[in-house]
């Protein structure tokens, strides 16, 4: 299917419309146009809003362009923007969302990408078993897997903890600090793991389909050279799918930086990642509502991803398709 | 003595599906060997087997004395050159003929000096620092045969090499092949589909179907005496002409005609009589002058005529029998026109129509 | 000896283990396995086991309660307007998203200018949170100073357009959210499955003189039955997920007009400390996923054996 | 951590001995104005001792910081402390024995003679031990007018509920929605709870929501509740918000003629600078019965490994009932201080109506105590539900009322 979908990329296909100002043509150009209004309205009514100080904002047209340009909005939602008493704006989740994010999209990656490539070139007995598992748990609802990973994570950290702590004596022997206790769960550490489980299997099938469309002979060639599993990973799929890496970081990006639901469940008020602490800066009210303040927020959460996209252009819509479509 | 390869008693089975059954297959030193076969027959799998890309169910394979049945592929002392030349992309050419020996742990100047040899030998010195992007098919499958030239291995795989190219390289390909085999003399095995490349460069032809071998034997053998009637079909293009009938006292009967088989080598002397079908190859078929002189001579009626300028292939009728005939590419033979045939029963073939074995 | 230097001089002649044969692609493949085994079988055998049990702000696998959780759960308004939101939210976006997506990708595909600019403004919002999309909305919604207001000021002042705070129609001021970002994708899809299609086809019906609109629809649209199929998939599964925008648009309000599964889980694992109850109604939310899902593994994975 | 601080930590080292600074990490969900000013006070006393006060406040209700407050505890990584309304919302997790047994705090602090109403300790206590802090009353049944509003209008400021319908009319005239209401559920079922105990009386209050009657619940007095809490409900158009303190913010601004709220509102009129009786008026009971009931907010401590830590959160939650911090707190909160000895002079006219009902003994319990918060929960599903749903008749809403009434637990 990633073929298929360099195809949409490859050029329209459909019937040419006739003249250039054929009533076809103005009723498709028409069309396209309140289309692309619609879509485009939302993002110029945010921006318009954040720019635009309180008073103009409550004189209710939503639509008309700043009178007066103001980027306090900005400056409030990013670093003065209340929760509680902490009023330290998004600028804490939006550092919070990046810790969150490198470690996540690098440890997704790498241990998908070698299971999409253990699936499509080592095949052992059960290894479709358990990809087949794998794929049916990308449709399961996280509701129903939410709670045991709660346990999950607790017990792990506490069986970390008690491993760690039995090297303590020995080390407070040797006039070192000992370790203190170690937690997954609330963790950055704990939604990373949460993020890799999760994006596993839509990675994983990225990858296992890649692997599979490079030519089967050209890991037999590198066999026979007397490459063994990471030998070839290493030195020949990993340098030939870059394209692929990179599909699968625009993927896990935007995914990660988007998330919402393992934010608010496994970390806590100080780990928040920005998408969270963003709901809370707007709806936590103190007296008004400053939607001008809230739609700078809004914006600043929503650029990180939005700047991917418009830097990744084909490689986004290769992504998405490619993550969605099964191969 | 002992075998370049040797192959005993081997068994292969994906599930419940057997794709080869108690192979045996000894390949002599120094020795060009073809497994020819449509599609599907097993030469492909056991080319993977030999090479150790596939893990055999049971059996042995012996490379120079050496049981390797269960050795990684590169612990087996052979090279491999694959139909889609498998080149690492993003390697240089140097670096997809120094690979392996990277990875074998080969000393730096050894390495270069093994390279420079085979680039030499294959003339592609000038390629050395290009990426395979940048090379023509027949540029690339030479620089896939010197990856596998460079490992100085006693034993050359080779799976279907010439089929992505096109028809002309192909022939500029094959003949070079046959060069390289005469100057390094070592042992191929080689994969094909194609019945010229295999008589052509084929020092034995091993023809396989369903995951057995049905003949293994010197071009000749296997052009002129087919064990049996699937080799006899397969071999040769068009393809032989058959007609089932009765071997009654050593002479074939069908319909009213009778062919007496004189100065055929029957496979064993006394041959009782039973059904049989008759083999005769479009091209041992003679016309015109040459008629008189045949020992059996027959009329037939022309359906079709295709001419292909250096020969023309008429689409006949002898009696009831489809029959087609090898003419030279002057004759002028028209549609609806009765001829005269001549036929060597020498040179026929005669098979058991129950067993489809030689006669 | 008879094996070159170019491999190693020690050989195996005997048959390797077959638990250690393909090792390193086993260790390899923990993670995965992990993940499939523990967290994808195990987790979720583990909730359905304590939705029959009475486990409130503790999981009591002791206390085996039978269908009770499940009594309750159908018994509960809530719930009930949950699944209907649900089925309406759902139906509506399936046909939606899909006619939008199919209308403009067809229009896409007829050869216009700027197409990748118009794509691009298309599919942004697939780019966006979800919470990024139900604030953008609600702010859009607001009666006050939104939408409404504004027409209302250009003159037409009995305009009313307040889905946030009707209960009747508030779950389409939230379709209307979840088409925005959604149908983009939805266009992509469409558009790659389009272009798959032979172009011999519409060369075919241009001989035959048959107007462009039946043969999309007559031929264009049987042939991309798969893709269809597909994103029918993907688009449901995403449908019964669907929690963060109807957190960040309406926090579920008016009332509970706005409720939806997703959330009700939620709540009630978190919030009203009924852990069985919120196991129980994650595990009708999975089996209204594998009520679509079966049905299309068994068309797509049906006759052949390999994915 | 600051050289003050770490100088005050050197010198209260030498003076407390063995204790040594931490860091406390407390969650609450006290986000709005009035909420925040009064926990800073907590936080400034904490921050006063060797300690540090780690702020972990969470945005929403409670309804949205519950279930984070809990997962953490139920995760393994547990706060130092946290707000929970005491009572059974806490009760299993003491029992799993993940919440620090504070009994001797409380014996050296005289928790028992000071704490008034005594019932207040009684929702922290389990088989003989004392497990929270309860840190102020909280009564709910409050209305709250805006003089504003009633001067566009035109009226008198009504003297009570009953008042308050009859004048939503002229209200309306005037442009004002009578009656602002947030749609979160919980605070139209608080709503409910008011009119129960205006309408219905203290009688049938106790008995539905102490005893779990449901032949009371079903009663002839209980339909007039739902009657009246139906007439509330039309009395609310136009109120499209979400948040408590947006709805008070309206009747702050004179948007809306009047609020049914808690006492914590008062926060909010404080915060935005207006004087009881001059700008806005309070009804306890809603002025028809000057009673209350009394629920509140307590701290928990969730259970550490760490001698050091468990030491300081001792500290802190005896810093919590200690009568200067209770002033500063409750004062800034708009609620009762939890001991009756201390001085609130300082206290505004609606406090002190309060601590008036409060001497005279004129209390409920707090619905929230006596049922779980599931059944809690289905309680106030059902109010948001009929509050936003017109269709629903009085008959079937009472019919349900009964039905989970019957079932709780």
């Amino acid at each position: 299917m990633v073929d298929a979908t360099v195809n949409a990329l490859s050029g329209p296909r459909g019937p040419k419309p006739k003249k250039a100002l054929s009533s076809t043509n103005i009723i498709i150009y028409g069309t396209l146009f309140v289309v692309c209004m619609y879509y485009l309205l939302p993002l110029y009514v945010m921006i318009v809003t954040s720019l635009k100080g309180m008073p103009e904002v409550r004189l209710g047209n939503i639509f008309g362009p700043p009178v007066e340009v103001t980027f306090q909005p900005w400056v409030k939602a990013w670093s003065e923007a209340c929760t509680g008493i902490n009023c330290e704006g998004l600028s804490r989740g939006f550092w919070n969302s990046v810790w969150i994010l490198v470690p996540s999209v690098i440890i997704s990656i790498a241990i998908a990408s070698v299971s999409g490539y253990a699936l499509a070139n080592w095949r052992f007995k059960g290894s479709e078993v358990f990809f087949t598992i794998l794929i049916f748990g990308a449709f399961i609802p996280y509701q129903v897997m939410i709670y045991p990973i709660v346990i999950l994570l607790r017990e792990s950290g506490e069986g970390i903890t008690a491993v760690l702590k039995a090297f303590n004596p020995m080390l407070e022997a040797m006039g070192f600090e000992g370790f203190k206790t170690f937690r997954l769960m609330g963790s950055l550490s704990g939604l990373v793991i949460v993020h890799t489980i999760f994006g596993m299997p839509i990675l994983t099938l990225l990858f296992r389909n890649y692997f599979t469309s490079v030519p089967e002979e050209l890991f037999k060639a590198a066999r026979v050279d007397g490459a063994g599993f990471w030998g070839i990973y290493f030195r020949i799929m990993l340098p030939m799918s870059l394209p692929i890496f990179v599909v699968a970081m625009i993927l896990q990006i935007t995914g990660i930086w988007n998330d919402f639901l393992f934010g608010v469940i496994y970390t806590k008020p100080e780990t928040y990642p920005m998408t969270v602490q963003l709901n809370n800066i707007v709806n936590s009210v103190q007296g008004v509502k400053e939607y001008n303040v809230n739609m700078a927020a809004t914006l600043l959460t929503g650029l990180v991803p939005l700047v991917i996209y418009f830097a990744s252009g084909k490689l986004f819509v290769r992504g998405i398709a490619a993550g969605a479509v099964k191969g | 003595m002992t075998y370049s390869v040797e192959i005993k008693q081997l068994d292969l089975a994906f599930g419940a599906v057997k794709v080869l059954q108690g192979l045996d297959l000894n390949v002599s030193e120094g020795e060009f060997l073809v497994l020819l076969g449509s599609s599907g027959c097993g030469k492909s799998t056991l080319l993977n087997c030999i090479a150790g890309l596939l893990e055999i169910t049971d059996g042995q394979i012996f490379i120079k004395g050496e049981n390797v049945t269960w050795a990684e592929p590169s612990e087996r002392g052979i090279g491999m050159v694959f139909q889609s030349y498998a080149l690492y992309p993003q390697m240089t050419v140097k670096g997809n003929l120094s690979f392996g020996l990277k990875n074998a742990k080969i000393p730096k100047n050894e390495i270069e000096k093994r390279v420079a040899r085979a680039a030499e030998i294959l003339q592609i010195g000038p390629l050395l620092d290009r990426k395979p992007g940048a090379l023509s098919g027949g540029q690339r499958q030479r620089v896939a045969i010197g990856r596998a030239l460079v490992r100085d291995v006693d034993v050359f795989l080779f799976d279907e090499p010439l089929s992505n190219l096109d028809a002309k390289l192909r022939v500029d390909l094959r003949v070079e092949l046959k060069r390289l085999h005469n100057q390094l003399q070592n042992t191929m095995i080689y994969v094909t589909h194609d019945q010229v490349e295999a008589m052509t460069l084929a020092d034995r032809i091993a023809v396989m179907k369903g995951g057995a071998i049905m003949q293994l034997g010197s071009p000749d053998e296997i052009y002129n005496k087919p064990r049996n009637l699937y080799v006899a079909d397969f071999i040769g293009s068009p393809s032989m002409n058959f007609i089932e009938g009765h071997l009654e006292g050593g002479r074939f009967k069908v319909d009213d005609m009778v062919m007496p088989m004189d100065g055929y080598a029957f496979a064993a002397p006394q041959t009782a009589d039973r059904p049989a079908t008759i083999g005769i190859r479009p091209e041992h078929v003679v016309t015109g002058e040459l008629v008189p002189n045949a020992p059996l001579q027959f009329a037939v009626d022309v359906d079709l005529v295709e001419p292909m300028g250096s020969d023309t292939l008429v689409y006949a009728k002898l009696g009831q029998h489809p029959f087609r005939i090898r003419m030279d590419g002057q004759a002028s033979v028209k549609v609806g026109e009765t001829i005269s045939i001549g036929v060597d029963p020498s040179r026929a073939s005669l098979f058991d129509t129950a067993t489809e074995d030689r006669l | 000896m008879a094996v070159t230097d170019t491999g190693q001089t020690k050989v195996r002649a005997k048959r390797p283990s077959r638990l250690f044969k393909n090792m390193a692609a086993k260790i390899a493949a923990i993670p995965m396995i992990f993940t499939a085994l523990v967290v994808f079988v195990g987790c979720t055998l583990w909730t359905i086991y304590h939705s029959f049990t009475r486990s409130r702000l503790l999981p009591a696998p002791d206390k085996w309660v039978g269908l009770d959780n499940y009594e309750r759960l159908w018994g509960e308004n809530r719930w009930l307007i949950s699944i209907e939101n649900l089925a309406i939210y759902g139906l509506c976006s399936l046909v939606l998203s899909l006619t939008i997506g199919f209308v403009l990708a067809a229009l896409l595909d007829r050869k216009i200018r700027f197409e990748n600019t118009i794509r691009t403004i298309i599919l942004y919002p697939f780019a966006l949170s979800f919470v990024v999309t139900g604030l953008a909305w609600q702010w859009i919604l607001n009666p006050e100073l939104g939408l409404q207001n504004t027409v209302r000021n250009i003159g037409w002042e009995s305009f009313t357009f307040d889905p946030l705070n009707n209960a009747d129609i508030v779950i389409y001021g939230v379709l209307i959210a979840g088409i925005w970002q959604g149908s983009g994708f939805v266009m992509v899809l469409l558009l790659a499955g389009m272009r798959g299609i032979d172009e011999d086809v519409w060369k075919a019906s241009r001989v035959e003189g048959i107007p462009a609109w039946k043969t999309y629809i007559f031929i264009v649209i049987p042939m991309m039955r798969p893709v269809f199929v597909t994103a029918l998939v993907i688009i449901s599964a995403g449908i019964i997920k669907v929690y963060d925008l109807v957190v960040a648009q309406t926090s579920g309000g008016p009332g509970i007009a706005s409720e939806v599964p997703a959330k009700y889980v939620i709540e009630k694992m978190f919030q009203a400390q009924n852990l069985g109850l919120g196991f129980a109604a994650s595990t009708m939310m999975l089996l209204s996923v594998l009520v679509v899902l079966i049905p299309w593994a068994y068309l797509e994975f049906g006759g052949k054996k390999n994915g | 951590m600051k050289l003050t601080t770490k100088l005050l930590a050197a010198t209260a080292m030498v003076a407390a001995s063995s204790v040594s600074a931490v860091e406390l990490e407390v969650t609450h969900w006290w986000t709005s104005g009035g909420e925040a000013a009064a926990v800073s006070e907590f936080a400034k006393a904490f921050d006063a001792t060797e300690h540090t006060w780690l702020d972990g406040a969470i945005a929403g209700s409670g309804g949205t910081a519950r279930p984070i407050i809990i997962s953490r505890i139920l995760g393994g990584d547990p706060m130092h402390a946290t707000q929970l309304n005491h009572g059974r919302q806490a009760e299993e997790l003491v029992e799993a024995g993940l919440m620090l047994d504070l009994t001797d705090v409380a014996e050296a602090g005289g928790w028992a003679d000071v704490v008034n109403p005594s019932r207040l300790l009684d929702g922290c206590t389990l088989d003989g031990k004392i497990y929270c802090v309860p840190v102020n009353i909280h009564s709910p049944q409050w209305l709250w007018l805006s003089h504003d509003a009633f001067e566009k209008a035109g009226v008198d400021v009504p003297a009570d509920w009953f008042a308050f319908v009859e004048a939503a009319p002229a209200l309306r005239d005037a442009d004002v929605i009578p009656l602002a209401m947030g749609q979160q559920a919980w605070q139209t079922s608080l709503a409910f709870g008011a009119i129960m105990v205006a309408v219905g009386g203290t009688e049938l209050y106790i008995d539905v929501l102490t005893n779990k009657n449901a032949e009371a619940a079903a009663s002839e007095d209980m339909t007039k509740v739902f009657q009246a809490y139906a007439d509330a409900r039309s009395l609310s158009d136009g109120s499209n918000v979400q948040d408590w303190n947006q709805a008070t913010n309206l009747v702050i601004t004179g948007m809306a003629g009047g609020q049914i709220h808690g006492d914590w509102a008062q926060g909010e009129f404080q915060v935005a600078g207006q004087v009881a009786g001059e700008d806005y008026t309070c009804l306890p009971g809603l002025g028809v019965n000057e009673i209350i009931a009394t629920g509140g907010d307590a701290f928990y401590f969730p259970k550490q490994d760490d001698p050091e830590i468990e030491a300081a959160q001792k500290e802190l939650a005896a810093l919590m009932i200690s009568p200067e911090v209770q002033v500063a707190f409750n004062l800034k909160k708009g609620s009762l201080p939890i001991r009756g000895d201390v001085d609130l002079s300082a206290a505004n006219d609606c406090m002190k109506k309060g601590l008036e009902i409060l001497a005279a003994g004129n209390v409920l319990p707090d619905g929230v105590n006596a049922y779980s918060a599931d059944t809690a929960g289905q309680l106030e599903d059902l109010m948001v539900e009929f509050w936003n749903d017109t269709s629903i008749t009085v008959e079937d809403a009472q019919a349900r009322y009964v039905g989970i009434i019957e079932s709780a637990d």
